[in-house]
């Protein structure tokens, strides 16, 4: 029948239950491997800063002198390179993003 | 019918038709396959828009916007306490000729095009519901609406089931569902942006949403007029029809203005006129 | 509590990336009509201001005047890195930075593409922005009365 | 598989004669583009079947002018008002002429710029960006 | 009477900023005059700011749908440039993650165009199924949009055999879903209506007005960048999807087989995958020029590179299907009605992101 012909789908629909996933109300269970933001693990940290040389969007910095790895998270893109370039391997892709916020230009700072 | 319905009328059927556009969301949501918002939501979008700044392009479109208030008002007033159907059908009319006077004075071309398709429905629904008026008083002898509806008579669909069903097809329109959402939709995605409420912000969008809550409980009213003088199996049936309207409009793709204008004449022409006609040789 | 954020979107510079997550927050799986958040795509029928991606020369005047048109209290919101602070883009000749440099930006969505789940989060948040505003609006008219 | 290059030099002067030649043949246009070299380039590129065949001219300067294809091509007036809006490239009589309103940017003719010399950052790199660790 | 309708660069129906200036008789449209440069961003200058590995994760944001593509295209061009023998294996998982992309782009597009004619609730549907690809995709890349899996050398990320298998199950199961979505598509009456006749363009025409893709192949024209066997499609079994009539009834059935047929070369993939490294070390630096062609969701894609032996390319000059789509486009939409407008600029899918680079 050319009329009508998407009925079978929004009755199905209209019965049974909604693909929505009802977030907030039920937290999303993410991926293993989704890329959200990036961890580290500050205390194997050597500040070499090679991070802060690969990372296409600046948002990372390092200070050799004063043990701070900052992040600045309106910047990163969660690409995971600083990730793969750690020597260290202190730096790792956690699911989930960083949360919104109401002013730019705060950066997150990592003491050793 | 009285005072009374006037004023229950007058009362609640901006809840009756906010709570049917609230149920309408929610059911077409489910259609979508989502779980849709709160069945208050057109509740909370009304007062979010009294709460809202009212930008205007000029000044007189907000008198106009209380006219077509006034006007629906008034259309639905005189139903409701069972005055003349003709004064009802003609009053309408000219609610929804302030509608597009207003969108006209807001000077972008959106709104003047979505004023112009408003024009071309009329035009489109129009000889339809100048059937309908016809064919109720030649299976009534009257345009008394309180007298159809409460003399002891066989129900009026019998005599008019082409009238019926031709209504039906122009209610599509004046529901502004698809397929003949010209003018402005509900899902606001049109080449025309929204067409003829563009250019209305804060109250007095929210003044033209309670509009459009009375005049959907009219409509609804006018199809339980078939049933009459069983009012109560003509509201249930009003309800059903409400409900096949939602369906319809998650099924249909929206169509060009030609086809909503012909397809309307052609369905008052074969379905109300031959239903006139039928009643004429038989009746 | 305030209910019913009706949005904007535009796409300033983005990739699509974060506009076509805009509007995947609209359908089944998201579904942000829940909380009766509808894509107006009209600017005077908008309380929220939702722009991804860059601002560059051409589209500074678009953003602007589409602000400008929308009805107070309004609530803008930068959705997805580039909109932020220019993204990976930051250093293109075009690309002036993001929407804060043309317009007050009330709300910064982190993400590359920014996922819906980050959007609902954004949106709940403007809520609250918003509703804050009208307050100071409506206390504001009072004393002007 | 690598597909093949085939590049054949022309000159401004001999270009619209190619493109008709090109045209004749039964081509599609797939793409002009511009290089800033030393001076610039300009790529013509057509395909046929799969057949890829580049026409390319090199000019000292953009002020050179050089005739546009529009005329054999219409819809060689996009890529025509983009090189003239991103390279400043002088091409005559394209059939809708924007005039340098077709890409309206912060600095016009930035790719005739010549690009700058490498940052010093990228120069301390230690690997020059080419180690890959290995899985 | 002549009405001048400004038709974007915010509009309801389209989610990126394309500028029209309509010329309207009332409802027929008798001019359209484009700008574009909503979204020039210039990133082709990048090159100069970027080395050409780092270039990678611009390439891909050069656009949000197809962005899989765009970043193995641009690792296409430099391998060939510096002579890189990618593995076999990440041959194949470049093909499965170019045909996952070309399935959620053209149930991208299926739900745009949808909107476009005013069906809501077939929005929603495509979208719908959309999502369930973009599980998959984000299962195995990391991302949902930006999959960020593509490298110079090979590919970042491994699908275990049973995993791709799996996959290849589970699109077979969702086909019978996209046959229900694309019975209505190809069948309603009222969608038949907004479709069969608008926006014809001939076989010569397309050709002539240098359209690519879908467009093309909707009129008629068999032309598919995949037959020039980049990547693993050497090795995979198919054939153009095409069309006679080429108006946007055309372009959506050609859309709907290639969904289909995207699903077939995933599952001919999951059983010709071979064993091996996933990437080779990268060496030296590239020199010379080089045109990458390949096929993205929306058509043609290409990739001018050329390199000077130094980190920084010399030049990259990227062609979208987009930008070649513009011209036929134009042509379509002169004469037609104000309520195809949408409808005419969404059949040739437009990104304008891509095209403005």
């Amino acid at each position: 029948m050319p009329f009508f012909t998407i009925s079978k789908t929004i009755l199905r629909s209209l019965f049974g239950r909604p693909a929505t996933l009802m977030y907030p109300a039920v937290p999303r269970e993410y991926v293993e491997g989704s890329r959200g933001h990036i961890e580290i693990a500050v205390e194997s940290c050597s500040f070499c800063s090679l991070c802060q040389r690969k990372c296409p969007t600046e948002a990372l910095s390092v200070d050799r002198e004063t043990k701070i790895w900052k992040i600045d998270r309106l910047r990163c893109i969660a690409c995971n390179f600083c990730a793969e370039a750690c020597p260290k391997k202190c730096l790792s892709m956690a699911t989930g993003y960083s949360p919104a916020v109401t002013s730019p230009g705060e950066t997150e700072e990592h003491h050793a | 019918m009285d005072t009374l319905t006037l004023i229950l009328y007058v009362a609640f059927a901006p809840l009756l038709g906010g709570l049917l556009a609230g149920v309408d969301r929610r059911i077409t949501a489910r259609m979508q396959g989502r779980f849709g918002p709160p069945i208050l939501q057109p509740f909370y979008d009304v007062v979010k828009l009294f709460n809202k700044e009212n930008l205007v392009v000029r000044r007189s479109q907000t008198v106009y916007i209380i006219f077509f208030l006034a006007f629906m008002v008034f259309t639905g007033g005189i139903f409701y306490a069972g005055e003349d159907l003709l004064l009802v059908i003609f009053s309408l009319m000219l609610a929804n000729t302030f509608l597009v006077l207003a969108a006209y004075k807001g000077s972008s071309p959106y709104s003047a095009i979505g004023a112009e398709r408003e024009l071309l429905q009329i035009m489109a629904y129009e000889p339809m519901v100048l059937f309908y008026v016809v064919g109720i008083y030649m299976a009534s002898k009257t345009f008394y609406i309180e007298t159809i509806a409460t003399t002891q008579h066989p129900m009026l669909i019998r005599f008019l089931p082409g009238i019926f069903l031709g209504f039906l097809y122009v209610l599509t329109i004046k529901l502004r569902k698809s397929p003949f959402d010209l003018s402005t939709s509900h899902h606001g995605h049109q080449e025309i942006v929204k067409g003829i409420t563009t250019e209305f912000t804060g109250p007095s969008l929210g003044l033209i949403e309670i509009t459009h809550w009375y005049e959907n409980v009219l409509l609804l009213g006018m199809v339980s007029l078939f049933f009459a003088p069983n009012l109560w199996l003509g509201a249930g049936v009003a309800l059903a029809i409400y409900l096949l309207e939602i369906f319809i409009d998650n099924a249909c793709a929206r169509a060009r203005w030609q086809f909503t204008v012909f397809s309307s004449w052609v369905v008052a022409a074969v379905l109300g006129f031959g239903n006139i006609l039928a009643l004429t040789l038989f009746g | 509590m305030q209910k019913s954020p009706w949005i904007i979107h535009y796409d300033g510079s983005s990739c699509n990336g974060c506009d076509i997550e805009v509007l995947a927050a609209l359908t089944p799986m998201y579904d942000v009509e829940r909380f009766g958040v509808i894509n107006t795509g009209n600017p005077k029928h908008a309380d929220i201001f939702l722009i991804t991606g860059s601002v560059n020369e051409q589209n500074k005047a678009v953003i602007k005047n589409i602000y400008d048109q929308m009805p107070n209290p309004k609530v803008v919101m930068a959705v997805g890195i580039c909109a932020c602070t220019g993204g990976i883009f930051r250093e293109c000749y075009n690309v002036l930075g993001g929407p804060d440099k043309v317009i007050p930006v009330d709300l910064y969505v982190p993400g590359c593409a920014a996922r819906p789940e980050s959007i609902i989060d954004g949106v709940v948040k403007a809520l609250e922005l918003w509703e804050g505003k009208r307050r100071k609006r409506t206390g504001r008219e009072s004393i002007q009365t | 598989m690598i597909e093949s290059q085939d590049f054949r030099e022309t000159t401004p002067e001999r270009l619209i004669g190619e493109v008709q030649g090109m045209r004749d043949a039964g081509y599609r246009l797939v793409q002009i583009g511009a290089t800033r070299t030393e001076g610039f380039e300009i790529n013509y590129s057509f395909d046929r079947n799969l057949e890829f065949v580049n026409f390319k001219i090199r000019l000292a300067d953009n002020t050179e002018a050089i005739p546009s294809i529009s005329g054999v091509y219409w819809s060689a007036f996009l890529y025509e008002n983009e090189l003239h809006d991103l390279f400043g490239l002088n091409i005559k009589n394209i059939h809708i002429d924007y005039q340098g309103h077709f890409y309206r940017v912060a600095r016009p003719a930035a790719f005739a710029e010549k690009p700058p010399p490498p940052k010093i950052k990228r120069a301390v790199k230690p690997t020059a960006g080419t180690e890959v660790k290995e899985t | 009477m002549r009405t001048i309708i400004p038709f974007g660069p915010q509009h309801p129906v389209l989610p990126e900023p394309i500028h029209l200036d309509l010329v309207v008789e009332d409802e027929t449209v008798v001019d359209v005059i484009p700008s574009i440069g909503f979204i020039h961003r210039g990133l082709e200058k990048l090159v100069e700011k970027k080395d050409f590995q780092e270039f990678v994760y611009v390439a891909e944001r050069i656009c949000g749908i197809c962005s899989f593509i765009h970043g193995m295209t641009y690792c296409h061009g430099v391998e060939q440039l510096m002579k890189i023998e990618v593995p076999p294996r990440a041959h194949y998982l470049r093909t499965v993650w170019s045909e996952l992309s070309r399935i959620h782009s053209h149930l991208l597009w299926l739900g745009l165009i949808a909107d476009a004619f005013g069906f809501e609730s077939l929005f929603m549907h495509s979208w719908r199924l959309r999502e369930k690809v973009l599980d998959i995709i984000e299962a195995t890349t990391g991302g949902r949009v930006i999959f960020g899996s593509c490298k110079i050398g090979g590919v970042r990320r491994d699908i275990e055999n049973g995993t791709l298998r799996e996959i290849a199950a589970k699109l077979r199961d969702y086909a019978v879903e996209y046959k229900d979505l694309g019975n209505v598509f190809l069948n309603d009456l009222t969608v038949k209506r907004r479709l069969c006749g608008v926006g014809v363009l001939s076989g010569p025409d397309a050709l002539g007005l240098g359209s690519v893709g879908p467009m093309l192949r909707a009129s008629g024209v068999a032309q598919d960048m995949r037959l020039l066997k980049y990547a693993a499609y050497g090795g995979i079994d198919f054939a153009p999807v095409t069309a006679e009539e080429g108006d946007s009834y055309a372009r959506c059935a050609v859309r709907i087989g290639e969904i289909f047929q995207s699903v077939e070369i995933i599952r001919q993939c999951s059983e010709k995958i071979p064993g091996g490294a996933i990437e080779i070390k990268v060496t030296g630096l590239p020199e010379g020029e080089f045109y990458a062609r390949t096929e993205q969701p929306r058509g043609e894609v290409i990739y001018y590179i050329k390199a000077n032996g130094t980190k920084n390319l010399e030049r990259l000059r990227v062609r979208t299907p987009t930008f070649a789509n513009i011209p036929p486009m134009l042509k379509i939409m002169t004469g037609c009605q104000l309520a195809d407008v949408p409808v005419l600029v969404l059949t040739i899918d437009p990104c304008i992101s891509c095209t403005e680079r």
